[in-house]
């Protein structure tokens, strides 16, 4: 047998391919990958330091600067953490706002995903179209907060400003145009053969070690595993709606991609039944204008967002501002299973791990 | 001088000095691509002969086989400075070896061509050249042709076999 | 209009002769001045090529693409070409100057070429070869050693490994290539030009031809480094391949090369497969632009449609599929000549 | 069959193809925005009382003001209000918290500049308002007011002296004089700077001075 040598070869932390500053270090044989080995930090804010030096109110924009790509998300779980110190119960007509924001979020974070990985394949077109069909989810935040990206909408108790009027018809004409796009993605990705071969039974993640990992959200449903906060834990009012937790069998790049597709389908019809029930009533309950938490006060909650489960766990000292605060990054846990899925793959295999992992380095890294 | 001898003095000069490139190239990957212009110099002999589908083989055999010389190349000697790959043995036997078989091949050559009558033929080839060789190939021999092919076809997966090994069961 | 070229040609070999030089001169002068028109209409073509390639791709992806030079943004190219001219020529310190510096060159040689043998109109050939069709396909072959000593020469394992994808993709796919056009060779009897171009005034070898058509449009994309075949480039994977470390005017020739060979690719296809410069009304020339234009578009829609092949299947679909498909190709056709000809044809 | 998929890719793109572009044309065609946009921070300046609820609840300290409080009254009256947008995450706290809601976010988002000192947006107190202020700050504003003029002309008559003085070098003073001859802007405001704040007069002076030796050293003017 012809001996050859290994070498290492850096993908990032500056490469077209890492979705941010990712530095992956893979061991190569030739063009297999014997062993791949992930360095984060490059993005690194000091998100939860930053915490300690603002205050409760101070922190919201922060948080929705983890995970950018579906920033109504991380906001909707720290909102809902300190909500739940302060014991505030949020009027109902907010807590279904924050649902039809939270699905629409997640909508453009897997709309997002579908582009990346088409463009990570080489596949450009695949990639402007679902932006093309994101901008439309940024407009209706843009309508709400007047950002598109990283809207600072939630606050506690409730929301900044009602729904304008033209909100509701153009949330609904979008849930409208959902088979549509469906159509074209299925026609110019998932159905393509060549994509198909590129990711099938390719980064194989069992059950088991998807659970021994800690994976979480598409991910960890992609392998099979039928766990899903919104149905195992519900949070704020989603025990009230129907929708189906959509779930993978092999746990291969194939099935992540797949489960993804099938949760913005899902998430869509959360958003009608959301949209056909919203009351009239209170868009914000009423708090002290300075939070502060009671001394000694510890609490977690976590929340399912578009990458996996992500939790908050604040401390309280009775001051003004959390004395500390730590975030559980789906992310960052998901991305650590990137060796054991990449082994023995193609140099091409770990560019659609990374794709198909989903992860967004500013949630990460924090 | 016609415009021919010119084309002729050009090409060869332009393979003898590549040849003496290969030979004294430090870097070996330097010395496959001299290599390749050498073929390319024969190569426009051929054409210059009037036997352009000689010539043309002569180009797109070696175009890939000098490509996978050089990454053999490239694989043998990875670990080494590449400007060291390719240096001249300062053994004295080898040296000495090297000079007695290099200097009886060119005695061989010289006598071969100052002994040997150019019979020239009246026949010319032409445009047909294409054909006669088909002819030639698929008629009279046939047999030799296949089996060539098949000594060609045995040795690929040979080299295939060497190259990946056969697992044990 | 239809005789334009060729009694321009014509007329300059009577006006030099008249001079007083020997008829060979002449001929001599005659080649190099049609080979320098070919090279700049090829390079002005190019220029064109790629503002098209923008445009197209652009409408592909709902967009509008370059617009703002001139009529169309048609200027656009010319603006990148200046630009990329003034850009500071960078070879990195640990290169291997030789190769890195020539690369790009023996690129740009070897694809202009490919131009000598194709048919650009009625008698409009630099040189009709008697083994035209073979001369395309090997000189076609050389440039794998241009990609390998871009990618050797870069010293970037990026770059090396772009290399030996494009030697790996290259060598295997010039197989199925030429196997697919000895298809056309054998019904026409010849590999010359001009007479596979007369061979279809009748019908086009495409009808006859269908598979071979199939498979050398497949190999012919993958041959050019062409999406989804771009494993040398690669942008996502190996950053940009083999030309990862190349600036300025050296990374613009490697693009030109490029799509000259695209061209030059496009037009055998027209003139082997699709009738060449024949075609009722217009002049034969431009019978052979639109053909190509046309052809180039499909390239276009498809590379901007299409996903990337990862390396292994790409290997596996050349040796197990297309030379599999091309050869039975062979079989088919050669029985159908042999029954044809039984039946009296 | 296999290819298919293939196929229907290339149809959807081929489709696409003669469909209208849904790109816009920013510069020509600017974007249509909703109300809610949040652009540019503007303030009403004769609404502010100077609560400085605003900057209490800026998570990056980006708005800042500067107020004056009236004795009589016991109110507080804002003299300049400043924005320093890279630091603004646009979060809409301020606007929110705004008890006499005069601040509020317009729809021009064109907000790039070259450097740094141009993002930031600072608010004067307008001229027509100073007389509002009580009357000991309006007695020492156009004090001085009247100190600057009389700098200003002192430094017209008598630059290489003044100057000199500031440094502690005359060769120093001489050169940069002899630099800012030809430019009156930085003269008045070298003015302005020694009547408010003597010490960041001397450091820009001096920095000054060192630039104006390097770039003129055969003038005579070496400094050592």
């Amino acid at each position: 047998m012809l001996q050859t040598d290994q070498y290492n070869i850096n993908i990032g932390p500056i490469h077209p391919s890492t979705h941010g500053g990712l530095h992956v270090e893979a061991v190569m044989d030739g063009e297999t990958i014997v062993d791949a080995i992930v360095h984060v930090g490059y993005v690194h804010r000091a998100v939860e330091k930053i915490a300690e030096s603002r205050t409760y109110t101070q922190f919201i924009p922060y948080a929705s600067r983890l995970d950018y790509l579906a920033s109504h998300l991380p906001t909707m779980g720290y909102v809902q953490t300190v909500e739940k110190m302060l014991d505030i119960h949020v009027p109902e007509r907010a807590e279904y706002i924050r649902i039809i924001m939270g699905e629409f979020s997640r909508i453009a974070s897997h709309i997002l995903f579908v582009g990346s990985l088409a463009i990570d394949l080489g596949a450009t077109t695949g990639f402007t179209y679902c932006m093309r069909d994101r901008e439309k989810i940024l407009d209706l935040f843009e309508m709400t907060s007047g950002q598109r990206m990283i809207a600072s909408y939630m606050r506690f108790g409730g929301f900044a400003e009602d729904l304008p009027e033209e909100f509701i018809p153009a949330a609904r004409n979008f849930l409208k145009n959902i088979p549509q796009m469906f159509d074209e993605y299925n026609h110019l990705l998932s159905g393509n053969e060549i994509l198909q071969a590129r990711l099938k039974n390719i980064g194989v993640l069992s059950a088991e070690d998807a659970i021994n990992y800690g994976i979480t959200g598409p991910n960890l449903r992609a392998s099979g595993v039928d766990y899903d906060l919104r149905k195992a834990e519900p949070y704020g009012i989603y025990d009230r709606f129907a929708f189906d937790v959509p779930l993978g069998e092999k746990g291969d790049n194939y099935d992540r991609f797949m489960v993804r597709l099938q949760e913005i389908e899902q998430s869509g019809r959360i958003i009608t039944q959301a949209l056909d029930q919203l009351p009239e009533g209170e868009i914000r309950a009423k708090i002290p204008r300075i939070v502060k938490p009671e001394k000694g006060l510890e609490v977690y909650h976590r929340i399912e967002s578009a990458k996996g489960e992500l939790g908050y766990y604040i401390v309280s000292d009775g001051g003004e501002k959390p004395y500390r605060l730590h975030v559980r990054a789906p992310s960052f846990i998901n991305l650590m299973v990137l060796p054991l899925i990449s082994r023995g793959g193609k140099l091409q295999d770990i560019i659609a791990n990374i794709a198909t992992l989903d992860p967004v380095l500013g949630e990460a890294d924090r | 001088m016609s415009l021919n001898d010119i084309v002729f003095i050009a090409l060869a000069g332009i393979t003898l000095l590549a040849a003496l490139g290969v030979v004294l190239s430090r870097n070996i990957i330097h010395s496959a691509l001299f290599l390749v212009l050498t073929f390319l110099g024969v190569a426009g002999i051929y054409f210059q002969l009037n036997a352009g589908f000689v010539g043309l083989v002569q180009i797109m055999v070696y175009a890939g086989a000098i490509s996978v010389l050089i990454i053999f190349a490239i694989m043998l000697v990875m670990d080494v400075e590449p400007d060291q790959t390719n240096l001249f043995n300062q053994s004295t036997p080898t040296i000495m070896a090297g000079g007695y078989v290099s200097v009886l091949l060119a005695a061989g050559l010289a006598g071969a061509i100052w002994f040997t009558k150019w019979p020239l033929s009246a026949v010319q080839v032409g445009d047909q050249g294409v054909e006669k060789l088909a002819g030639m190939l698929l008629g009279p021999y046939v047999v030799s042709f296949e089996v060539a092919a098949i000594l060609l076809l045995v040795a690929v997966f040979g080299a295939i076999l060497l190259a990946k090994g056969v697992e044990d069961k | 209009m239809e005789h334009f070229f060729v009694n321009t040609a014509h007329a300059l070999v009577a006006w030099l002769t008249g001079l007083g030089l020997a008829p060979g001169w002449a001929d001599l002068i005659l080649l190099v001045v049609q080979w320098i028109a070919v090279i700049i209409i090829v390079i002005l073509n190019i220029t064109v090529l790629i503002w098209l390639e923008r445009k197209v791709s652009g409408f592909i992806q709902q967009r509008l693409g370059p617009n703002r030079l001139g009529p169309f943004g048609m200027f656009q190219t010319i603006a990148d070409a200046i630009k990329l001219l003034t850009k500071e020529d960078i070879v990195p310190s640990q290169t291997d100057r030789m190769i890195f510096k020539t690369a790009p060159m023996v690129f740009i040689i070897i694809s202009v070429m490919l131009y000598v043998v194709i048919p650009m109109g009625d008698g409009m050939e630099i040189v009709d070869l008697n083994v035209g069709l073979f001369y395309f396909i090997s000189i076609g072959s050389l440039s794998t050693i241009a990609l390998l000593m871009a990618g050797w020469g870069s010293n970037n394992k990026w770059s090396l490994l772009g290399g030996m994808r494009s030697v790996a993709q290259m060598i295997s796919y010039e197989i199925p290539l030429a196997f697919s056009l000895l298809g056309v060779v054998m019904i026409t009897g010849s590999l010359r030009m001009s007479d596979i171009v007369a061979a279809q005034s009748n019908i086009w070898f495409v009808v006859l031809q269908p598979i071979a058509f199939i498979t050398y449009f497949i190999s012919a994309t993958a041959e050019l480094n062409r999406g989804p075949f771009d494993m040398p480039e690669a942008e996502q994977e190996l950053t940009s391949g083999a030309y990862t470390e190349y600036t300025g005017m050296r990374w613009a020739l490697f693009f030109l090369a490029e799509y000259t060979n695209l061209v030059a690719v496009s037009a055998l296809m027209a003139t082997v497969f699709f009738g060449g410069w024949q075609g009722p009304w217009l002049p034969s020339w431009l019978w052979i632009i639109i053909k190509t234009y046309l052809i180039l578009n499909v390239f276009f829609l498809i590379k901007w449609t299409f996903p990337r092949i990862r390396m292994d299947h790409l290997m596996s679909f050349s040796w197990k599929f297309l030379i599999p498909v091309s050869l039975a190709n062979i079989l088919l056709t050669g029985a159908g000549i042999e029954v044809l000809m039984r039946m009296g044809w | 069959m296999y290819g298919t998929g293939l196929l229907k890719g290339l149809g959807i793109t081929l489709k696409h193809t003669f469909e209208r572009e849904i790109t816009q044309q920013y510069p020509e065609q600017m974007p249509v925005l909703p109300a809610r946009f949040r652009g540019n921070l503007q303030l009403d300046f004769q609404d502010c009382i100077a609560c400085e609820m605003c900057t209490k609840v800026c998570p990056n300290g980006v708005l800042s003001l500067e107020s004056v409080r009236d004795d009589k009254t016991n109110k507080k009256k804002l003299m300049s209000y400043s924005i320093d947008f890279q630091y603004c995450m646009y979060c809409n706290f301020c606007v929110e918290n705004c008890p006499k809601h005069c601040l509020h976010f317009d729809h021009n988002f064109e907000l790039a500049a070259y450097d740094r000192e141009n993002i930031k947006k600072v608010y004067q107190r307008p001229q027509e308002l100073v007389t509002d202020l009580p009357e000991e700050i309006v007695a020492a504003e156009e004090k001085n007011q009247k100190r600057i003029s009389v700098m200003i002309g002192a430094l017209q008559k008598d630059a290489p002296k003044i100057l000199g003085k500031l440094l502690e070098d005359e060769e120093k003073g001489k050169v940069l004089a002899a630099a800012l001859a030809s430019d009156q802007d930085k003269l008045e405001k070298i003015a302005v700077m020694m009547v408010e704040d003597i010490e960041k007069a001397k450091k820009v002076a001096g920095a000054l001075a060192n630039k104006a030796a390097k770039d003129h050293p055969k003038e005579g003017n070496v400094v050592a």
